[in-house]
């Protein structure tokens, strides 16, 4: 628990600087997570080391969890395509951009390494407005058919930027959707780490024996704006945020250990300033990456260029060339 | 006269749609309560009721299939792809039933809608938020294509296009949103489909652009005047149908063309702006005709953006080409 | 119901007619509908004249049961665009040939028909492969949240071309999809003319009483081939379709007349006699249709031609000239 | 060697292709047990079992996004389009998705497959089943595009396309599935992406063509060998990317070109093969370049399509009014 409510903390934390470092102009348009690190940490925290995670702009937490580095998550922000590349041995899909179509990519993934023997499976999150695309829907399907290890999990946070859930869709929950497709479907309450990360750890569990899919779908609330850019007073009452900032997930995790004399202020003082470090150290690195030149460009089209890419790329190359 | 801007124009513009046409209604995502990601829409679902400014779920190709359907039974729908990267979902839609039910149905069923696609890049946005994909509905038979680059024509197109019984991809320059601003009449003014703008005379040569673009040809075509160099710059502001005859009378002239886009290089749209010269006019050329574009590479992030576009200094360097050969 | 029954007799006749033309070369590819007359001609009966009808290449029954033309229906099948126009007050669109496409339309239509309040209402007919597509899942989605009075009417007919419903999706139903939408999902016998009148009747009496969408599950069988280019027998036992064969939709409503001295044999010669000759009929006048030739291609890409389009009429009829 | 079509020819490629690589796998709509509607997966599901030839739902989204997850896990996917009309609901996969992941990862991640999608018209097919829009792909960086026209190159481009570590778009010419025969070796020849074949030697004029057209092309090239004129005829088989060094040295020769395609005439892949050429040869042409393409139209159902598919008399009418221009 005490390592949970850690990556929580360094979670808070790290969303938060992001958020100044954002203002500062530091970083490009930034999606906060605030009030979802339960979900994100509980869920993650039932994978092992390699299996693969395909998540969305929301879930950097979750990433972290599950390996991928800071620096990399900063330099995708700060507007560098090296930030959408791990290191070799951890098996995250940079985050996904596009609402809904990075699902099949999980089903995909996972099938995969059932057809080569490994034991690795995947998990994909998502959030309530991607319930509506036409991808979640083959994305399941093609998951319920084929029995894939995939674990689908949705934080339900309320909102897809200014469209609350009820109008998102008809059905009481999105864990019923899960009927549809011939899969268990489970709702938790997704701002209580225990109860996701049990409900995360059956999925993952009976997608690795071989048992299929399972939807999750973790009820939780983006206490922020949908991003940097997005203003939530258009759309929602500030109250309704102010009654979600009571149900803090960190909160309820940090009473149950000092209840049993496992956390200090001292403590969590001393995660929170060790993550700024850690923070300004990775978007320092991101900020010192190489200046993105032609070969950036052009070199990553395909394995090797094509001729015509060389030829535009010399075209390129010149023009640089001419201005200094 | 007040001085707007392309967003306010496009906001006046949808207003007075709204007051003309009792059929004509907006959908889209996060239109309503926020007025759009880009504001577009801002304040009319306030004005016009949720009836008629539709929030809808997050689903591109069900906002075009249903508002398809809405405009066969008889609506006039303006619907919004938050970005041309969310419009490629509803590509099936738009090309499979939007572009062709009156072919289909001999005229008895019509989609007399209009597709908003915010589209390029130059605004260090995320992945899939900067395409410039004009040419594939530009190759679909059955849609019109229209991209402004000014107010008044971003209000005038708009207003032709929501008239247009025809379906009508209207492409917004994302990068120029809040750049230009001009005099925009209160009126419900229309800027007639298919015709494009001769904004600068010039005999030396001719620059053809549209949308963004506009930006860095209006200001290479600048740069060259104060060396002596007219150059006929052309808004094509409609890519379909085409307005062949201005572009024709120019190249005629001139002799020399260079054509300005975003988009990537290989069958973009440049492409076939140039193929129409080199039909039309290739006695009259001195040299070839240039394109220049985009790479065809993938739209890179915002510290990479400045090597994608097409700079003043690129223009500036084709035209002296051209020129020069 | 003798109407009905009539109207299903009349459909088998134009079907097995249909099948044979096609052998001979007078149609293009066919898509027989027998074994789902009582799918189809139950419910469109339950619809008003002028409701809307967006159906798929194997509705033929459906649709002019709405009031489809027989001769358009040919018309389009001898590859010619005419049958893509009902008469104006036929609100019937063309067949839809995409799967999964056309489910939205209807969606749209039934939507404009309340904001213009009138108090038509549209019917979308599909199989059980289309509900695989993203379109499914969206058009079921906009039709919840919107409340808009669609009736979604799947014809469960045990398969996609050579895909058996088992492999389509691993849901117990299709009815039961619809929780996923919190609309109502019912189930019937697609071989029962009454059960399945009676459920159209009832979700068609819902959608225009602003009771929203229902989804109806109508299980039957394709008896004959996907379409007269597809083989069975390299997918299914012949066994399969025979056992069908037994629970004969039109057999069982022959009965219940017969049982009531509604029936004769002669009666049944005559209307079958009859169909032919008006199948006869039609697919005489579509073959008379006018041949396309320049003005078919280029007056209806828009209202009026563009410029362009003028261009390359002239450019066609140039090289026609040329010929003769 | 056998003599096979160049359905058969494909059907041979997949064969050897599930034999070279253990991670080759095929998926699609009824490719399994019927072995595809065009019967191009034969007797392939029984050979190498459901596993590795998956009969999937109806959901063409679902089927590229999903192998395309298997291609980052490192297998290698073949997937089948049933007809190019529905390929577009998988539009968003292949431009937002397949064609990016690489320059996404920065190398990390791949998708190495393979999507198959007959397409063209000529067959008497119902709407949406005689596509031609290669043209989007072409114009997507990321993908690379080719398309047989005859037997050997359809194995020949099949083996090599698998092979590709990048993803490749694999066009199947419908109307030239069974029409064509020739000899095709038992090893798993390879045909190189990226180089066009010149079919036939010319000094007067350049003919240009690819997939089915390739076949009025031949016919309408030998009918001027009749009368004494020497066509130099391309057949460029990849279309991403373009062997711009053939087109050119051919038309450097003849000064003289003409560009036969099936697609829309308006930004069609005919477009851009005009561009590159003037781009290159302008001072040695002696007319304007000609495009013999489809019309801005839909593609009309059986009764009208002899209308809108080029046929063997434009193609030499356009040569005609090339020579004599
Ligand atoms: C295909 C697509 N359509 C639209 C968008 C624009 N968009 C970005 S986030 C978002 C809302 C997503 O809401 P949800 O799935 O609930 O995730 P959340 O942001 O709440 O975490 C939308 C519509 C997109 N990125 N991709
Ligand atoms: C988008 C799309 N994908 C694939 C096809 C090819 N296709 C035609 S019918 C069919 C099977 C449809 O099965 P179902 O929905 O059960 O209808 P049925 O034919 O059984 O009446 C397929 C895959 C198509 N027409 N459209
Ligand atoms: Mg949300
Ligand atoms: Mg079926």
């Amino acid at each position: 628990t005490l390592r949970l409510y850690r990556a929580m903390v360094f979670a808070r934390a790290y969303d938060r600087k992001s958020m100044s470092l954002q203002r500062q102009g530091r970083l490009a348009t930034y999606a906060p997570f605030e009030g979802q690190e339960a979900a994100q940490v509980g869920a993650a925290a039932a994978l092992e080391p390699d299996d693969w995670l395909v998540a969305t702009y929301r879930d950097a937490a979750a990433m972290w969890m599950q390996g991928y580095p800071l620096e990399l998550l900063f330099a995708g922000r700060t507007g560098h395509e090296s930030g959408g590349r791990p290191p070799d041995h951890v098996n995250v899909m940079p985050p996904s951009i596009t609402v809904g179509g990075h699902m099949v990519h999980a089903v995909g993934l996972a099938w995969a390494e059932r057809l080569r023997g490994s034991s690795r499976i995947a998990m994909t999150m998502f959030g309530d407005g991607a319930t509506s695309e036409g991808d979640f829907h083959e994305a399941m399907n093609f998951a319920g058919v084929f029995g894939v290890g995939v674990v689908f999990f949705c934080q339900n946070n309320g909102w897809a930027i200014s469209l609350p859930r009820s109008e998102q869709t008809a059905s009481e929950t999105i864990a019923e959707k899960a009927i549809a497709y011939g899969m268990p479907g489970v709702q938790v309450d997704g701002n209580d780490l225990f109860a996701v990360y049990q409900a995360a750890r059956e999925a993952v569990d009976r997608a690795r024996d071989g048992g299929g899919p399972t939807l999750i779908e973790a009820v939780t609330y983006r206490i922020g704006p949908h991003t940097t850019a997005d203003d939530p007073g258009r759309y929602r009452e500030s109250a309704e945020a102010e009654d979600w900032a009571r149900r803090d997930p960190l909160e309820r995790v940090r009473i149950f250990l000092s209840e049993r004399d496992r956390w200090t202020e001292e403590w969590q003082a001393d995660v929170e300033s060790r993550t700024f470090d850690e923070v300004e150290r990775a978007i320092a690195h991101a900020e010192s990456l190489y200046p993105p030149d032609a070969s950036h460009l052009f070199d990553a089209v395909f394995e090797s260029p094509t001729a015509p890419l060389d030829r535009q790329r010399a075209e390129l190359e010149a023009l640089l060339g001419d201005e200094d | 006269m007040a001085e707007l801007t392309i967003a306010q124009a496009l906001n006046a513009g949808l207003a007075s749609a709204l007051e003309e046409w009792e059929q004509a209604l907006l959908m889209g995502e996060d239109i309503g309560r926020t007025g759009g990601v880009f504001r577009i829409t801002d304040g009319l679902r306030d004005r016009f009721g949720p009836d008629r400014v539709i929030d809808t779920p997050v689903a591109e190709s069900g906002i075009v299939g249903v508002g398809f359907g809405m405009a066969v039974a008889g609506m006039r729908p303006i619907l919004e792809m938050q970005f041309m990267g969310f419009s490629y979902p509803a590509v099936d839609q738009i090309i499979n039933h939007v572009s062709r039910i009156r072919h289909r149905s001999r005229h008895r069923f019509t989609a007399p809608l209009v597709i908003r696609i915010p589209y390029g890049g130059g605004i260090g946005a995320a992945e899939h938020h900067s395409e410039s994909a004009e040419a594939i509905y530009a190759h679909t038979p059955g849609l019109k294509v229209v991209v402004p680059s000014r107010p008044h024509d971003a209000k005038g197109l708009l207003l032709a296009a929501v008239e247009d019984p025809d379906p009508v991809i209207f492409l917004e320059p994302i990068r120029l949103y809040r750049s230009v601003k001009e005099e925009v009449g209160e009126a419900p003014i229309r800027v007639a489909i298919g015709s494009a703008a001769v904004e600068r005379q010039g005999s030396d040569v001719t620059l053809i652009s549209y949308g963004a673009m506009m930006k860095e040809s209006r200001l290479a075509a600048a740069a060259m005047a104060e060396e002596g160099i007219g150059v006929e710059l052309i808004d094509l502001r409609t890519l379909v149908p085409l307005d062949v005859e201005t572009i024709v009378r120019s190249v005629d002239k001139t002799g020399r063309a260079v054509v300005v886009t975003e988009a990537p290089r290989t069958a973009g749209f440049a492409s076939e702006i140039v193929t129409v010269i080199q039909e039309h006019c290739l006695y009259a050329l001195h040299a070839p005709i240039r394109r220049v574009t985009g790479w065809d590479t993938v739209f890179p992030l915002k510290r990479g953006e400045s090597l994608y576009l097409p700079s003043v200094d690129r223009v500036v360097g084709a035209i002296r080409m051209t020129l020069e050969a």
